[in-house]
């Protein structure tokens, strides 16, 4: 089924989401243009295709749906996901992934500030997000959980693949930098180790997914070394009271 | 050598006591000590906070809590509590954390409040005879309404909520209290037809049973927030800020973590629960906005969406703007409201009375026509029922309870909240002290406190010639001061007791 | 309905409590030779100490046989059982649908010279023989008592209030030989002469002249009282009147119904199935007996009571406030089993395990909580389901927190 | 019959349970008299187990068929075929604790006789219910046990 966005009201261009996911599992939106909140606490296994560029908090909370973008998303997209899978066929804004608690976001290209900033993880729940590009700053700040990928590809010859204030209060989780990163840049909260054996099926595993949605080669992926950061504790304040 | 005082000496009467050790047993201080071999019992006055589990579970009456009279050179400056502090700090370089609420003696404008009365002329009312409503509708009211030719209410009504009375429970999560705690505040709100809120900490499971008496909490960590849970909640509150921590965050330390609340909050076991102050996509009341309405349109529209913040200085102007960002309530949290953990130094010394904040914010609102947009909740510190019905007359819709509850509870305000030690079985994760709370019985105590504060307002408003609590909201005729500033009577809008 | 009780004891009161609660109607009589109401047999030796008046003796309350309408033909033996009868040694005969035979047992009287006819000789087994022992001993009296079992023991310790010159002769190589182990029964018998009583063990009693008893060892004791406590043999003589089959005792179903559908047997006369050995033997014990007496009566009433399925050797005894507990298999003959012992000061305690079960303990000075250890070896418990040392110390503690829960929590409701 | 059943999730270890009926079972009925003074000095009818993670108090289940009543071999312990109430008659013990051999669940206390639970004879409320602090310990109608 197929809706048409035009200029239609979020309030209204959801409500038809809804009326369509009443009947069908596969919907295709077209012609978006900024409006917010599309799948915002859908729920199921649905298909939703975008066309144009979807504004802030798209799929926010979303539980279950398999979402492709063909554009770029704004703000806040994939905003405390319980599960699910988002597709960006460009560049994502500010904050994607926050608090994000499950399921996958793959982003072809760069994302803005606060990418995966409190992502957790539970159990079997893990979320991730795989980056094309580079990041902006504060990537991973807060980070509990989950596992953050970036690539750099088309990275400018002098910029960082993530900006400053990289993983700050971070205490879960895990991020892959391909190429990795200056240490001047990452935070006190983490360290920067070596990839084993474990951490590259997982980067492989994602590669692949990533390779497969955006048409890359493998190869031209792999040929960097990846680096590890992690917290150095999950209780990085742990110290710093004095009870009364 | 520790530099320290002991706050507190135990005093054993040995005539009475009969060496049964429940004290000993008791204590998760370690307060109380059996000797090995003779069985003689001892203190350690110096772990002693005054919870007073050991003088209540003490079959004989045998220990009296006192305050240590071995007292520092008095001094009107240099109190004991701020050498004991220091004297902490320069051993551990750590920031000095409490619970519970603001201990510190500021004005408390409710004492200084007086209300009406009527004589002969517009009588009072016979609560015990007349009927009295104090029930209360939460969330936003239209401009206006329509009805269409039969008479049908053609107005869409923003969602609304019914409480029997004007008291709600206060957001306290599954993690800073116990389970046990949280269920008897669940079963008592579902018993007295009110709300409890689960703090940012999840649902447990086991509360599902109480879903519709639950206000679910959204805040900057999002823990325990999945589709399920915004769904199951009676009202949706977005937690900005906490009165007795404004401008701080929250922080649940690892040791707290345990299973359970690992599993509520879903995170691993032993790891810190950070919510920092800020919620890192707002920036502005248009992201506020925003978030207001993601949760909305993530619920259908169904349910009210609240946003809670500290009342600080310029309440009256950010209210304004929360109110413009859709929000269906607001929740003003005085400076005196409690807390799991708080730096001492931001609990006892940033933000501002809720009397004030609330009697500023309502007038704004009003003066903006924004008033019937939200209902207005305030919070931090009611200790009574009077303090309920001069907070009604001040403008709030209804009040949450968070202290008085866990002292109808057990809570004797030892305020050793972040110590997770707590002997009453609130404020703690450890299994062998939650069980000392029962819901079976903290439940009906909880219950218990409701209903008596709720014949009491019915009592107050009767005196008042008042039969509807919606007649004595943001009365403030009801209200005279004494005592107070012209200044301070100008804040809260109310003359001054002879006027 | 005509019932009828061969026997006042343990088994035979309360099996005649129990077909009353099934038949409100039958008549239900019980034939004793013994002129008393049913007492506790344990508590002869009580009685010869005065701790336990005869007044106090009776087991039920005094208006049982009335309230329970059971006739009593007591003092008259019964001589035989015949045709749907028994005959009475007076030549009555008392008709029956349903004959309980719980007669109990007889004491074992050792090939001894000088016994018969002896009226120094007494055995210890009913309150006659108490009463008469009572009579015949002085102070000075120089007592020895054949016999280091249970009975002559607590006879020993009975007599021990009213004679100072008291000597037990044991052919095992200790007392409680039956019971207990070397280690345990030693603690015993030190107890004993701590308080004034002289054990023999490895001995025998050859020949009793009224003045010495001749040991088997050519010793001689003083003695100018025999008591003859070398222990009991099963009660069969009218069964075999009645023709029913008969192998150590009477041999009966899980019911205990005999080779005759009429008649039942319970108590020490009736051949038991030992659950800790698997052996067929009498177990000559109060709560075999009453539990028996119970089955019995109901289903001889048409009732249901769920069939004997093997009991086990259990006693507790006092002597000198010293107590001791044993329970199932306490000397094991072989070395399939494991034993613990932990001993401190005159505290015993010795657990026998097999195949990761209980299957009998010694507790000496140590009865806390015994019924414990009763209920594992009943039960046959796999130890490695219980956490703890169970031998340092047992609580319902040790078991499963879902255990513990039907256990206290009213979990074992049916 | 009303009996007395144990809640562990609500059982604090404070052992109050066992003062109140030593109190209870005591000449003078008083709670400082009962633990300090009388001689001899009353018994608890039951006892808690565990630590402060686990803990129960344990008393007479007052069985349909007590394994405790009929090891008795003087007739002192026995069940009230009114109230089902199992009662030991320290009048008529002599101590033998054959009772303490046979109860499976442990609840007849050893002393110079044998002391057990006896639903405080009738109150009301027994003590150990009507004075635990956390109502770990229930007195209601059950079905039948053992």
């Amino acid at each position: 089924m197929i809706i048409s966005a035009n200029s239609k009201h979020y309030q209204n261009l959801n409500e038809d989401l809804r009326k369509a996911y009443a009947k069908h599992k596969k919907v295709t939106i077209k012609d978006v243009n900024g409006q917010r909140y599309i799948g915002c606490g859908l729920k199921g296994d649905y298909n939703l295709d975008i066309f144009g560029t979807p504004g802030n908090d798209l799929a926010a909370y979303m539980d279950g749906p398999v979402v492709r973008v063909s554009g770029n998303v704004q703000d806040a997209a994939g905003n405390t996901m319980g599960s699910g899978e988002i597709t960006v066929c460009g560049s994502a804004g500010d904050a994607p992934g926050y608090a994000m608690r499950g399921g996958t976001m793959y982003i072809k290209s760069n994302v803005g500030y606060r990418c995966g900033i409190h992502m957790k993880e539970y159990k079997n729940s893990r979320p991730a997000i795989v980056i094309g590009g580079c990041a902006g700053s504060f990537l991973g700040e807060y980070m509990a959980g989950g596992i953050i990928i970036i690539l750099g590809l088309d990275k400018p010859r002098d910029a960082e693949i993530a900006g400053y204030r990289f993983a700050t209060g971070m205490h879960g989780g895990v991020i892959y930098l391909r190429g990795g990163i200056p240490k001047a840049r990452i935070s006190n909260e983490v360290m920067a180790l070596a990839c084993d054996e474990d951490d590259k099926k997982i980067i492989s595993q994602y590669i692949d997914g990533y390779c497969s949605r955006f048409n890359y080669d493998r190869k031209d992926i792999l040929n960097e070394e990846f680096v590890k950061i992690i917290p150095r504790s999950k209780r990085p304040y742990a110290n710093m009271y004095a009870y009364v | 050598m520790n530099f320290l005082n002991p706050e507190f000496q135990i005093i054993r009467d040995k005539d009475r006591c009969i060496k049964c050790g429940a004290c000993v047993r008791q204590c998760s201080y370690e307060v109380h000590v059996s000797d090995k071999d003779t069985g003689e019992l001892y203190t350690n006055d110096i772990n002693c906070v005054a919870c007073h589990r050991c003088t209540s579970i003490c079959p004989t009456r045998t220990l009296t809590v006192k305050k240590n009279e071995s007292v520092y050179r008095e001094s009107a400056n240099w109190t004991s509590d701020y050498i004991n502090q220091i004297f902490r700090q320069a051993e551990t370089g750590g920031v000095l954390l409490s619970g519970m609420s603001n201990p510190q003696p500021y004005p408390i404008y409710w004492d200084k409040i007086l209300l009406n009365a009527s004589q002969v002329t517009n009588p009072s009312i016979d609560p015990l005879r007349e009927p009295m409503e104090t029930r209360t509708y939460i969330g936003a009211k239209p401009d206006k309404i329509e009805f269409d030719s039969n008479g049908k209410l053609k107005t869409k009504m923003p969602p609304q909520v019914k409480l029997e009375m004007p008291i709600m429970f206060s957001a306290m999560s599954f993690g800073s209290i116990s389970l046990n705690a949280q269920k008897s505040l669940a079963a008592a709100a579902q018993q007295c037809g009110t709300l409890f809120n689960t703090g940012e900490g999840g649902l447990h499971e086991e509360l599902m049973p109480y879903k519709d008496c639950a206000i679910v909490q959204v805040a900057s960590g999002r823990f325990g927030v999945s589709k399920e849970y915004l769904d199951m909640g009676r009202i949706i509150e977005i937690k900005i800020g906490q009165g007795a921590k404004p401008g701080i965050g929250g922080h649940l330390p690892g040791e707290k973590i345990n299973e359970d609340v690992s599993k509520t909050r879903m995170i691993p076991i032993g790891t810190d629960a950070i919510s920092p102050a800020p919620h890192h996509d707002i920036y502005s009341i248009e992201d506020l906005r925003q978030l207001v309405y993601s949760l909305k349109e993530a619920t259908n529209y169904q349910k009210p969406v609240s946003v809670k913040i500290a009342a600080v200085h310029n309440s009256a102007a950010i209210a304004s703007g929360i109110a413009r960002a859709g929000a269906d309530i607001i929740v003003l949290d005085g400076f005196r409201g409690g807390t799991g953990a708080a730096p001492v130094r931001i609990r006892d010394n940033v933000g501002i009375p809720i009397e004030l904040a609330l009697a500023a914010v309502d007038e704004r609102l009003r003066s903006e026509s924004l008033r019937s947009k939200v209902s207005l909740i305030a919070a931090g510190s009611f200790r009574n029922s009077a303090d309920v019905v001069k907070g009604i007359a001040l403008g709030a819709d209804a009040v949450y309870i968070a202290s008085a509850a866990l002292i109808a509870m057990g809570c004797h305000m030892c305020r050793q909240c972040h110590t997770g030690k707590c002997n009453w079985g609130i404020a703690t994760q450890r299994s062998d002290l939650v069980k000392r709370l029962n819901p079976e019985i903290m439940s009906q105590r909880a219950a218990n406190l409701l209903t008596a504060w709720n014949h009491e307002i019915k009592e107050m408003l009767g005196g008042m010639g008042i039969n509807s609590i919606d007649s004595l909201r943001g009365n403030r005729l009801m209200l005279r001061g004494i005592g107070l500033s012209q200044k301070e009577l100008d804040i809260l809008g109310i003359k001054h007791a002879g006027e | 309905m005509k019932y009828v009780i061969i026997g006042n004891g343990a088994a035979g009161i309360s099996a005649a409590g129990a077909i009353r609660k099934h038949d409100k109607k039958g008549s239900i009589t019980v034939i004793s030779d013994e002129p008393y109401a049913a007492y506790g047999r344990p508590l002869i030796s009580y009685f010869i100490k005065g701790t336990v008046t005869q007044d106090k003796m009776p087991y039920k309350s005094p208006s049982f046989y009335e309230d329970y309408r059971i006739k009593t033909v007591f003092g008259q033996s019964a001589e035989k059982i015949e045709s749907g009868s028994v005959v009475l040694n007076s030549g009555q005969r008392v008709e029956f649908d349903k004959l309980l035979i719980a007669t109990g047992s007889l004491p074992f009287i050792p090939p001894i010279s000088g016994l018969s006819g002896n009226p120094n000789v007494f055995t210890f087994l009913k309150l006659d023989d108490a009463i008469a022992l009572k009579k015949a001993v002085k102070r000075d009296s120089r007592v020895v008592i054949v016999g280091g079992g249970l009975i002559g023991l607590k006879a020993a310790e009975g007599l021990h209030a009213i004679c100072d010159n008291i000597t037990v002769v044991e052919l095992a190589d200790r007392v409680l030989a039956a019971v207990i182990d070397k280690q345990g029964g030693d603690i015993v018998s030190d107890h004993l002469e701590k308080n004034g009583i002289k054990c023999i063990t490895g001995n025998s009693v050859e020949a009793f002249n009224n003045n010495e008893a001749i040991l088997k060892n050519g010793e001689a004791v003083g003695c100018d009282i025999l008591v003859v406590a070398v222990g009991v043999r099963p009660n069969v003589r009218l069964a075999e009147s009645a023709g029913i089959s008969i192998n150590k005792g009477i041999v009966t179903n899980e019911n205990m119904q005999t080779s005759n559908p009429d008649i039942y047997a319970a108590g020490d006369c009736v051949e038991s199935f030992d659950i800790t050995d698997g052996s067929k033997r009498i177990l000559a014990l109060w709560p075999n007996a009453v539990r028996q007496g119970i089955i019995a009566g109901s289903h001889m009433a048409g009732g249901a009571e769920p069939a004997e399925k093997g009991t086990m050797p259990l006693n507790s005894v006092g002597f000198f406030s010293l107590n001791v507990m044993t329970c199932g298999i306490t000397d094991p003959r072989d070395n399939s089993y494991e034993t613990i012992i932990k001993t401190e000061g005159q505290k015993y305690k010795k657990f026998v395990i097999k195949d990761d079960v209980l299957r009998g303990f010694v507790l000496v000075d140590s009865p806390h909580r015994a019924g414990l250890y009763t209920a594992l070896v009943r039960d046959k418990k796999p130890l490695s389901s219980l956490s703890g040392d169970i031998t340092e110390e047992m609580g319902l503690i040790n078991f499963s927190k879902d255990e513990i829960k039907k256990k206290i929590g009213g979990g074992e409701i049916q | 019959m009303k009996r007395i059943y144990a809640r562990e999730q609500y059982c604090i270890n404070c052992r109050l349970c066992e003062c109140f009926c030593k109190t209870a079972h005591s000449v003078s009925k008083d709670i400082i008299k009962a633990h300090k003074t009388e001689k001899p000095e009353p018994v608890s009818r039951l006892f808690v187990e565990g630590d402060n993670m686990l803990s129960f108090a344990v008393n007479c289940r007052h069985c349909d068929k007590p394994a405790c009543v009929e090891a008795c071999i003087t007739g002192a312990m026995v069940k009230d075929p009114e109230t089902g109430i199992v009662i030991n008659n320290s009048e008529r013990c002599v101590g033998c604790l054959s009772c303490v051999l046979a109860c499976p669940y442990g609840a007849v206390k050893a002393g110079n006789i044998a002391y057990k639970c006896d639903l405080c004879r009738g109150e009301e409320m027994p003590a150990c219910v009507k004075n635990c602090p956390n109502r770990a310990l229930i007195y209601i109608e059950g079905g039948s046990e053992r």
